[in-house]
């Protein structure tokens, strides 16, 4: 529990970090970025609040049921579109063509189109969740074992 | 039915994951235990159904490629382009082998565990975990690519880490899994260097494409050490094998069979390195008299520590690093010899049957002993043997378990380990008498040391202490009984084993172009 | 299909188990035919410690560690010698293995 | 002792490696580059994605990128695992 | 061995790879050994990642780019990979070590050890 400039400070960026780590997040077909990378920004939004706040009053917020199904489910978005491919083969981008996310962008140097990628940009977004919810639980299990306490069911 | 078999190889690797990601969600939610064993289970029966199908489809169309993203999963090059870009996975003779090795023992190991684990915490992500092993181990067994290699490497590495900690209770439980994530880390580094190597020179991941376009300048010897020895240390060979008692002592019963299997995989990494990856270019005969005399070291050194150790695990995991050097004795021996077609005609193609036999045999056998250890742990909670007396007369089904697994580890007719042994010492004999004598005298000392412990922990007068130790619960002698009706089947019809399951597995090592031209067969 | 053939041995094990079972039944004809005058509970099944008291049953069994002292006895300098690298030390691990892969590496590029 | 000769092996290594770097291809001009030729030139049109590193590593690497997110999962299931709560659950299986 | 002052990045990493060797064989403070496992991981990540340059080449991302040559973009994308598992790798040592202090009060790897022999 740091003063309270660093928590007034604090509530007013995470708003700004999640943001930022959601358009990394979307645009990973698009731009530098991905899951990973946009995951990792918003734990760190995660990590400013534990510094912040003492871990004792995030772990309220943050219950380790809901981190464990929200990582799963994400996992398990991942996994479900690469077997949706087994039509032809596991992993094959079958979105490619089809009305969401089908567009075939212009060949060379182009502004970008939101709607191309086939199935990466879901992707992006289930590797993003996955990334969120396991780093935070880690990351808040760590700072809770440290104090001797443990995340709540 | 044609869809299981033309998709097996990927659906056996993609079904353990999917089930590990479900696992938690089903255990927290409506099922509860119960629900989360039988899904358990009913997942590894039909992964075993899978594994059955494609052993049978390996045997009979050959290798079996399966290129991920492409249009058809035989079509490992682009249209008119010589280079493979995609994933491949490549399923031969020793892959299948090793996936049938580890598909016997997670299953046994799976049912062992159901009641093992009762009453525990966190069972759940125990379960995920053995999953996620069992496929980071089938992956690392099916893969074509080198950088999907380290991966399925790391994966088996975690999980097998996170598993043998798992009694965090205990310090020295977690300082096994310690020491366990750091020397496969480590390890695990330095293969991702010697993978960046072969990159840079070559450009290409896949290990066929690597294979087809090798020349063996000085950075390939570099990578082919790095390899090697970080695959030797992960197998546990003399002198890199000190983790393997710490971490195989500390393993709760169901994971160590695993870890076990896990280390084997390995030595299949390194086997497929040398073979297939350098195959046709390296001194095979210096590389070959390397393996010996690392094999010659495991077996020597390991058997004469094991002697002398008190902790049941311990004395077992230093017996898992001596039979170790058995099969890098058969094989070093085939190595050094593969370039002599007659040689290898009249016995280097045996003792590479022995060597790759003995795999099978070892697993079996050492995961039954392992599982008769963490049986008496389970009832008495020591492992100590000083400790123990007299549990025969309560455990009867262990202890006639441990004779059959001791029997065989110490090569008495006619259990299976006799008809590896039998084929290793034949074999070695007439390449050179001396190694043979060494593997029988080490086969000797096994015997001494596992009926010392036979002696102290079951035979003798009833402890005190012990009068109330009852038999083990029934799931867990149904797990070992399915290790020990193995062995005793393996041992009564070797031929049977050998012609149909070790043969083609030493023949994909050995002709290692057909791996090669599965896949670059269209490459000038 | 239960037999192995190399160059020129053949291991067979339902062979070997025949020739098993009919020698052990030779063994126990024979050990059948044995002397009638032996009895159990008598003083001929007693333990005799050469005059001495015998201990109760439980302090008879013998610790696994006292099992073969004598190999170790005599084998004391190997067993020294070859607890030295065997330090729990997860450092000295590491240690072995640069020291493997140097050597490995001069082999294969200044040898191979 | 022991400290000196592991330095002095670990210096052999070292030394090998850094002559082994510098027997690579020159900084900044790879080849052969067959593979990522390919991949940079068919990358649009196949995946329709405009970053090639995006559609390597959800397209031509996807599994690769599956074994990650898998590893990631399995270091965070040890994590929780060897952090639970030691208090027995009672309902058997 | 033409061309030395060009691959000084490739020997960099080498020397990264040999100082993390260093921490990890000489120190035995639990903690430092993670971190020398940290410096050669970035070692072989800047190894990787360094092979695909291009001179001048710009980013394989085709949103606005500019005229040249791209870089390689298979080396990206398996640092990526790699960096993701070893930040794995090093939570789950964290937490072991965390553990190991909770038992025996000691980070030091020669005074927590309990099996040797």
């Amino acid at each position: 529990m740091l003063s309270k400039i660093v928590r007034t400070v604090a509530n007013q960026l995470i708003l700004f970090i999640l943001v930022f780590g959601l358009y990394v997040i979307a645009h990973g077909h698009l731009t530098p970025g991905g899951g990973f990378q946009g995951g990792a920004v918003v734990v760190s939004g995660v990590v400013t609040l534990l510094v912040a706040f003492s871990s004792h009053d995030l772990k309220k917020s943050l219950r380790e049921r809901v981190l464990t199904i929200m990582e799963s489910t994400g996992a398990l978005i991942f996994a479900i579109l690469g077997f949706a491919g087994l039509g032809t083969v596991f992993f094959y981008n079958f979105l490619v063509g089809s009305p969401i996310f089908g567009r075939i962008p212009p060949t060379g140097s182009n502004p970008g189109d939101f709607w191309t990628g086939g199935f990466i940009p879901l992707m992006n977004f289930a590797v993003g969740l996955k990334v969120i919810a396991g780093l935070s639980a880690v990351i808040l299990a760590i700072a809770l074992f440290a104090r001797g306490e443990e995340m709540e069911e | 039915m044609d869809f299981l078999v033309t998709h097996a190889p990927i659906l056996i690797v993609a079904l353990p994951l999917v089930a590990a990601f479900v696992i938690p969600l089903i255990s927290i939610g409506w099922a509860g235990d119960r629900g989360r064993n039988i899904f358990s289970l009913a997942i590894f029966a039909f992964i075993a159904f899978l594994v059955a199908i494609l052993v049978q489809n390996v045997h009979a169309v050959g290798i079996r490629v399966y290129t991920f993203g492409a249009t058809a999963p035989e079509l490992a090059l682009p249209h008119g382009y010589m280079v493979p870009v995609r994933i491949i996975f490549e399923v031969d003779g020793m892959s299948i082998f090793m996936g049938l090795v580890i598909t016997t023992v997670a299953l046994a190991s799976l049912i062992y565990s159901l009641h093992f684990m009762k009453g525990q915490t966190g069972q759940a992500r125990f379960y995920a975990l053995m999953m996620l092993l069992y496929a980071g181990m089938m992956g690392l067994a099916f893969t074509g690519d080198m950088f999907n290699m380290f991966v399925f490497l790391e994966i088996a590495s975690i999980a097998g880490a996170a598993l043998a900690a798992y009694r965090t209770n205990m310090a020295d439980a977690i300082e096994g899994g310690f020491k366990y994530i750091v020397i496969s880390a480590v390890s695990a580094l330095l293969v991702l260097f010697a993978i960046g190597i072969l990159y840079a020179q070559y450009n290409v991941l896949s290990i066929a494409a690597i294979a087809h376009y090798m020349q063996y300048t000085t950075l390939d010897m570099i990578a082919l050490a790095l390899l090697a020895i970080a695959f030797v240390m992960k197998l546990a060979g003399v002198p890199l094998h000190m983790w393997a008692p710490d971490t195989y002592t500390v393993a709760p019963a169901g994971t160590t069979p695993m870890i076990l299997a896990a280390s084997y995989t390995s030595m299949y990494a390194l086997y497929r390195v040398t073979f297939t990856l350098y195959g046709g270019h390296i001194n095979t005969t210096a590389i070959g008299w390397v393996v010996i005399i690392v094999g010659v070291l495991s077996m020597f050194i390991g058997v004469m520590m094991a002697v002398h150790q008190t902790d049941i695990k311990r004395m077992m995991a230093y017996h898992a690093i001596s039979q170790g050097g058995y099969m890098l004795l058969g094989v070093g021996v085939g190595l050094a010899v593969i370039s002599d077609p007659v040689a290898l005609a009249s016995y280097g193609r045996d003792a590479m049957n022995g060597g790759v036999f003995h795999i099978i045999n070892h697993v079996f056998y050492k995961a039954l002993l392992f599982m008769t250890a963490e049986a008496i742990f389970f009832r008495i909670g020591t492992r100590d043997t000083n400790k123990m007396g007299g549990l025969a007369r309560n455990m009867k089904w262990t202890a006639a378990f441990y004779v059959i697994g001791a029997l065989a580890i110490s090569g008495i007719p006619p259990f299976n380990g006799f008809a590896s042994k039998l084929l290793i010492y034949e074999s070695v004999l007439r390449f050179n008498p001396i190694l043979s004598v060494i593997a029988m005298f080490v086969s000797l000392v096994t015997l001494a040391s596992f009926a010392k412990v036979f002696y102290s922990a079951f035979t003798g007068p009833e402890m005190p202490a012990y009068r109330e130790v009852r038999e083990v619960p029934k799931s867990m002698i149904i797990g070992m009984s399915i290790l020990a009706v193995c062995i005793i089947f393996f041992g009564l019809f070797p031929g049977l084993v050998v012609d149909n399951i070790v043969a083609p597995a030493t023949n994909a090592l050995i002709n290692h172009t057909a791996y090669v031209n599965a896949v670059m067969g269209a490459v000038p | 299909m239960s037999v192995v053939n190399y160059g020129y041995a053949v291991w067979a094990p339902l062979v070997w188990i025949v020739a098993l079972v009919v020698i052990g039944i030779m063994v126990l004809i024979w050990r059948s035919r044995g002397q009638k005058s032996y009895k159990k509970g008598t003083a001929q099944t007693d333990v005799f410690l050469s005059g001495t008291k015998v201990p109760p049953e439980e302090q008879r069994h013998v610790k696994s560690e006292n099992i073969y002292w004598g190999f170790f006895e005599s084998l004391k300098e190997l067993y020294s010698g070859m607890m030295k690298p065997h330090t729990g030390i997860v450092n000295d691990y590491l240690m072995w293995f640069v020291a493997i892969l140097a050597i490995t590496v001069v082999i294969l590029v200044v040898a191979g | 002792m022991r400290k000196v000769s592991g330095l002095i092996l670990l210096l052999v290594l070292v030394a090998f490696l850094v002559i082994g770097m510098l027997l690579i291809h020159p900084f900044g001009d790879p080849s052969p580059t067959d593979m990522d030729d390919y991949i940079i030139e068919y990358a649009q049109n196949q995946t329709g994605s405009n970053s090639v590193v995006a559609s390597v590593v959800f397209d031509y690497r996807g599994l690769d990128t599956l074994g990650e997110a898998t590893i990631l999962f399995t270091a965070v299931t040890g994590v929780l695992l060897l952090l639970r709560t030691q208090k027995r659950k009672e309902d058997g299986s | 061995m033409e061309h030395v002052a060009g691959n000084f990045p490739f020997v960099a990493s080498a020397l990264l790879i040999g100082i993390a060797f260093y921490i990890i064989l000489f120190k035995r403070n639990l903690i430092k050994l993670i971190m020398g496992i940290a410096l050669m991981s970035s070692g072989v990540n800047l190894f990787i990642v360094a092979l695909g340059y291009r001179t001048g080449g710009n980013a394989p991302i085709y949103t606005d780019v500019p005229e040249g040559p791209m870089v390689l973009s298979v080396p990206q994308a398996l640092t990526l990979t790699s960096i993701v598992i070893n930040v794995a790798v090093l939570a789950l040592m964290l937490t072991m070590v965390i553990h190991t202090y909770r038992h025996t009060g000691d980070i030091d790897s020669e005074k927590s050890r309990k099996l040797k022999g």
